[in-house]
């Protein structure tokens, strides 16, 4: 995140000097326009393949970055929710475990096995890696701040998602483990079964918004809940969580974590893997959640609009007003991106894995129909809301109103919880 | 098993023969363990799978031999109380007990009524830290990570309770030919009892975030079903035993100690989500039975008697050559039985501890075939299989 | 006092501080390898599980050699186990330590008479901290494994000279 | 393997509730163990009380011998079933040396199995337990207590007085810190180069209060 924050602090001065930038192309031509240098010069080329090695650069960093600090988060979370503490040696609370890990797996002998495919086995973290980063192009983070805004962006990220399984399949296969074979093989179907509710899923707000650009799809809903796609109606409902589920699966995340069983396979497709190659793989897998829940945060949940300001009038502002509210909708789509991430977590710590085959049975018997059938529900609740504007505002109140209600009885189950077993609520104890 | 020649596959037991079929058949082997993750201690099994799909698992025990038999030839009586901790270290205590009551027959001691209670309160609490492990660990090979550390933390404050009992976490060495070898400290029924209201307590929360979960329900029923019938052909012994629907508790039907003054129920499996004797009911079998060993900790609070806690036992222990002596006890585990043929002088001339684990282990190759490599670690982790008390 | 000299004195000094900080990025990121062989091994989870909880030194259980820095032999080591044992820590990547942990893996401990135990694990491997008890408190594995942390922050990895051992006290 | 079975839509609508409702359970459970306080206890450093202190009396830690109150019987070495304690004794002849005086009193503590049936047999309690239990050790030949410093210098055996109960002992635990303590001698600085003066080493990193 604070790489997130470099690359506000390098857009916001040319932000406020030129208008509504929509992409990074555009703010390098402003500015070279501005310097009075044409866009068919050779030294306009060759600042804008700086810019875009720039851009590249912060973003695979960011993600890296990122992906560091879930992994501390998700080892202070999980040590709370065991009741333990986690690691809190390195650094305030421990923050820099991350730092640490990473510097140790450096150092740490690079081992390839008798009988490994040396290459393939050299290459596996990167294709994991690239089709990791790749999806950091088209993910929004805030109002402007977009490496691209592709006009295919939700099925680019699709795209690029399913990229993941060359790597794992590839350290698998090169590995001349057994186990890695176990995990890759299982990985690979259960990723590609799972691409097609994921993307049934994502066909609801595409509809709705009419566009898969992911700001086209943002800007198509408000800031107030109820103007969110996911409570739009019980389809659009019922889309988030089998896209949520499925996007577990596809990040090989608990319950589905099947490719790493730790208690069947001993690591999975990484058992055979040391030092800085490993890292790039749990670099993934946590980098991962973030891909995820941001892109469930930008079609389900409103991504960055500000309660109470239009899009188009956000477009409108300039200046201080503008850099203020930027920041604004950075953080509070981080913040809905870190709730998600947060359910994510506890989902680990929570559930039991499936099998194999309940896996699959869970995909085509139940998400796949259900998937199917919200997408067709959306497209004639659309034209239901088209005669009868007031039945969407009806719906959306009523699923609001029951996302709050189920929230409230969660919590408060939460709080007997905490009773019944005879203790008290403290959060700042023993850190 | 069919006739030997019916099928290939069924007579074959050792791995290298299973390695010179699996070379023509196209079948992979896996060699699961002895460093694994869920084999619990060291075990290797020998994986033959197609896939996903499991042909059999062939266990191959040893790696944990460490000839306590043998040594117990060659120590005294008393010097052997340490080593049988180590038979089955984590219900030391019922280990403790099968050897001290073997010896109490072998020399015809009397047992104060105190000791018997105390020797009750310290074997109950190292059931529910024995069943905690078991399905903890079962929780863990199942996917779910959280209810091992929840399993962990009660097992610490057992473990604190016993320390303050005899001085050790694991190793307790607690019971003595003839009596204990302390008395309960000041203040220490009060303990027990808190303890065992939080953990009745617990066990609620338990059941709710794992018993009851859908999808550890759904990857455990049905899965490798013991009928009555095997389960009594295989000599298998406590809650696997009872799990299959077998009403068979030592503690009742063949009372020893203290145990016919209290008042207990037997959990015996009933297939309450898929067929009895599934791998779910041994998990429900044993968390109902640390109920039960909370309710025979509380009566024993209760009705502990006065008196010494060890009986007159002479210095020198000696029995003449060739008697021997017999011990059945229920431990974790089922049932665990000592047998001893006093030798000359002060040693044993054989000794013969007879466990559960190791028929436990003899079913796994049967229940094996054909079920998927991800259920046979849950299947493991049923059957509750303790290294050293397999291979001693 | 020449130049030259003083030109070397920065660089071990400067080099000892890049040490410091590698070793204690090292030290506090020791994954260990889930290697419970016998009664020790209820005594390393107990040590993972919440009461000492010794992933608040940054140390995870790995289950796979590859990716662990630190085998804690925990229990009984046969000699039928001993050559899978060996095997294990040649797949190891370096730099890797070895904690024998308990009676039974220093030196055979109470089946030092059997004919089936190895007599400690330092006939097989390399062991660098020796924890007494049978088996050892949590508490002392984890002494046992800031041991390890001491030792790791000991050694150089620019300077040249690297710490050989500690010197028996006998 | 469970077979294909054909599920009506009731049935299935019953998994999805199913699910749901364990889901619901599951996560309420973990989540207030978020907001409870840990039970670890944060052991070298951050603790109110070192963890010495808070265990038990009866608490089988390592093994310790008030050589002032040991009667040399060796009973506790007779007692002991794998040979975890050596006693060398030196017979005088009672008039210008003691009768009977030990030259060796070993405990291999990297060997013992702690399991008290050697405190049990001490006419004099000498030989105790403790509450110690802290020596992770570099070399395992550092893990032996030995209570006789200097075989040079027997120690001469305690004559208990008559009729007496109670034996003069030092506090429990005293000797063997300190004799662990002497194992535990900071480690030698890095070996220096000819003719360079010796450079401190670095600090000496210890969690462990002792």
């Amino acid at each position: 995140m604070s790489a997130a924050a470099t690359a506000i602090s390098l857009s916001l001065s040319t932000i406020a000097k030129t208008s509504n930038p929509r992409s990074p192309e555009q703010l390098v031509d402003g500015l070279l326009r501005a310097r009075g240098i044409e866009a068919s010069s050779p030294l306009s080329t060759l600042a804008m393949v700086a810019a875009l090695l720039a851009i590249a650069f912060i973003v695979v960093n960011c993600a890296a970055i990122a992906a560091g600090i879930f992994s501390w988060l998700e080892r202070r979370i999980a040590a709370r929710m065991q009741s333990r503490v986690g690691p809190n040696r390195v650094g305030p609370a421990g923050f820099f475990q991350w730092i640490a890990d990473a510097v140790k797996l450096l150092l740490k002998e690079d081992l390839i096995p008798e009988g490994a495919n040396v290459h393939l086995f050299r290459a596996a973290p990167y294709f994991m890696m690239v089709g990791f980063a790749c999806t950091f192009v088209a993910l929004p983070f805030s109002h402007a701040l977009i490496a691209a805004d592709l006009g295919v962006g939700v099925f680019y990220l699709l795209a690029v998602t399913a990229f993941v399984v060359v790597g794992v399949l590839a350290s698998g296969w090169s590995s001349n483990s057994k186990w890695s074979l176990f995990g890759s093989i299982r990985s690979a179907a259960q990723i590609v079964s799972y691409e097609i509710p994921a993307g049934m899923a994502l066909l609801v707000p595409v509809l709705l918004a009419g566009t898969l650009s992911t700001q086209g799809i943002i800007r198509a809903q408000g800031g107030w809940p109820w103007q969110w796609f996911v409570f739009h109606d019980p389809a659009a409902l019922a889309a988030f969580f089998i896209y949520f589920i499925s996007a577990l699966a596809e990040g090989n995340r608990a319950p589905f974590d099947l490719p790493e069983a730790e208690s069947e396979l001993v690591a999975g497709y990484n058992t055979e893997y040391s030092g800085m190659r490993f890292s790039y793989f749990f670099l993934v897998e946590w980098g991962n959640m973030w891909v995820m829940s941001a892109l469930a945060t930008s079609v389900f949940l409103g991504g960055w609009q500000l309660p109470g300001l239009d899009a188009a009038r956000f477009d409108a502002l300039t200046g201080g007003a503008a850099i203020g509210l930027e920041i604004v909708s950075l953080a509070l789509f981080a913040l809905k991106t870190m709730s998600l991430v947060f359910v994510i977590m506890w989902l680990r710590w929570t559930l039991p894995r499936l099998r194999v085959d309940q896996l699959m049975s869970l995909c085509w018997k139940y998400l796949v129909p259900v998937s199917f059938a919200g997408a067709l529900f959306v497209a004639g609740w659309m034209l239901v809301v088209r005669a009868a504007p007031v039945l969407d505002l009806l719906m959306r109140g009523a699923l609001t109103a029951l996302g709050a209600l189920v929230v409230t009885l969660f919590v408060r189950r939460t709080l007997s919880n905490v009773r019944d077993v005879g203790d008290r609520l403290d959060v700042r104890g023993n850190w | 098993m069919s006739a030997p020649g019916t099928d290939p596959s069924a007579t074959m037991t050792s791995g290298k023969e299973v390695l010179k079929r699996i070379e023509y058949s196209g079948e992979m082997l896996v060699n699961m363990g002895p460093q694994h993750p869920s084999t619990h201690g060291v075990i290797n099994f020998l994986v033959q799978t197609d896939g996903e799909e499991m042909t059999r698992a062939i266990p191959e025990v040893g790696y944990l031999h460490r000839s306590i038999e043998k040594i117990g030839e060659r120590c005294e009586y008393a010097g052997f109380m340490p080593y049988t901790d180590r038979v089955d270290y984590i219900a030391a205590m019922f280990a403790n007990q099968g050897w001290a009551m073997a010896c109490e027959r072998l020399f015809a001691i009397e047992v104060p009524k105190r000791a018997e209670y105390c020797r009750v309160i310290a074997c109950e609490l190292n059931r529910i830290a024995s069943h905690l492990i078991s399905v903890g660990t079962m929780a863990m090979d199942v996917g779910a990570v959280t209810p091992f550390p929840y399993a962990l933390r009660e097992r610490e404050f057992i473990n604190d309770l016993l320390e303050e009992l005899c001085g050790a976490r694991l190793t307790y060495n607690y019971l003595r030919i003839g009596g204990v070898a302390f008395d309960l400290p000041d203040g220490y029924s009060e303990r027990v009892l808190r303890f065992v209201d939080h953990f009745e307590k617990v066990l609620v929360e338990f059941d709710r975030l794992i018993t009851q979960n859908r999808i550890f329900v759904e990857r455990l029923r049905g899965l490798g079903v013991i009928s009555r019938a095997l389960a009594i052909d295989h000599c298998l012994v406590g809650p696997n035993l009872r799990a299959s629907g077998v009403d068979w508790d030592l503690r009742r039907d063949l009372p020893y100690s203290a145990y016919p003054d209290f008042e207990f129920a037997v959990p015996v499996g009933t297939g309450a989500v898929g067929k009895t004797g599934d791998a779910w009911d041994r998990f429900w079998v044993r968390t109902r039975e640390m109920q039960e060993s909370c309710r025979i900790v509380r009566q024993a609070l209760q009705k502990l008697p006065e008196g010494p806690v060890m009986a007159k036992v002479p210095r020198r222990l000696k029995a003449p050559e060739g008697t021997d002596a017999f011990s059945r006890i229920e431990s974790a585990r089922g049932d665990m039985q000592y047998y001893v043929v006093a030798g000359p002088g002060e040693m044993a001339h054989r000794l013969k501890i007879r466990t559960g684990s190791f028929n436990a282990m003899g079913i796994i190759e049967k229940l094996s075939r054909g079920i998927m490599l991800a259920d046979l670690v849950a299947l493991i982790a049923s059957l509750d299989v303790v290294a050293p008390e397999i291979d001693r | 006092m020449s130049a030259a000299q003083d030109l070397g004195s920065v660089v071990t000094t400067s080099t000892s501080h890049i040490d410091a900080i590698i070793n204690l990025a090292r030290k506090s990121s020791i994954f260990y390898l889930l290697f419970g062989l016998a009664c020790c091994g209820i005594e390393l989870m107990q040590t993972g599980g919440p009461r000492a909880d010794i992933d608040r030194f940054g140390s995870v259980p790995r289950a796979t050699p590859r990716q662990s820095d630190l085998m804690i032999v925990a229990g009984t080591l046969t000699y039928k186990m001993a050559e899978r044992c060996r095997l294990l820590y040649a797949q190891m990547a370096e730099p890797k330590y070895v904690i024998s942990m308990g009676s039974c893996a220093n030196c055979g401990g109470l089946f030092q008479y059997a004919y089936s135990v190895c007599k400690g694990v330092d006939k097989i491997i390399p062991v660098d901290i020796y924890v007494p008890g049978c088996p050892p408190r949590p508490e002392a594995l984890t002494e046992g494994l800031l041991r390890i942390q001491d030792k790791i922050a000991r050694e150089r990895w620019f300077s040249g000279r690297r710490l050989v051992g500690r010197a028996s006290a006998t | 393997m469970s077979e294909p079975t054909q599920k009506s839509l009731g049935g299935w609508a019953r998994d999805v509730s199913e699910s749901a409702r364990s889901l619901w359970e599951g996560m309420s459970v973990t989540l207030s163990y978020m907001f409870k306080k840990p039970i670890t206890t944060q052991y070298p450093d951050r603790m109110p009380l070192p963890v010495v202190h808070t265990l038990p009396t009866r608490y089988r830690g390592f093994l310790e011998v008030d050589m002032d109150t040991c009667t040399a019987c060796q009973a506790c070495e007779r007692a002991c079933p794998i040979d975890v304690i050596n006693i060398d004794l030196i017979r005088g002849d009672g008039v210008t040396t003691p009768k009977t005086a030990m030259e060796r009193f070993d405990i291999d503590i990297g060997k013992c199995m702690f399991c008290g049936l050697c405190v049990e047999p001490c006419p004099t309690g000498s030989i105790q337990h403790t509450r110690e239990f802290e020596g992770a050790a570099m070399a395992f030949d550092n893990l032996t207590l030995r209570f006789v410093p200097d075989p040079a210098k027997p120690y001469p055996a305690y004559k208990p007085p008559k009729g007496a109960d109670a034996y003069p002992r030092k506090p429990l635990g005293e000797i063997v810190r300190k004799l662990i303590r002497e194992w535990d001698a900071p480690a030698p600085a890095f070996p220096q180069r000819d003719g360079q003066t010796p450079r401190p080493g670095p600090a000496e990193v210890s969690h462990v209060p002792r």
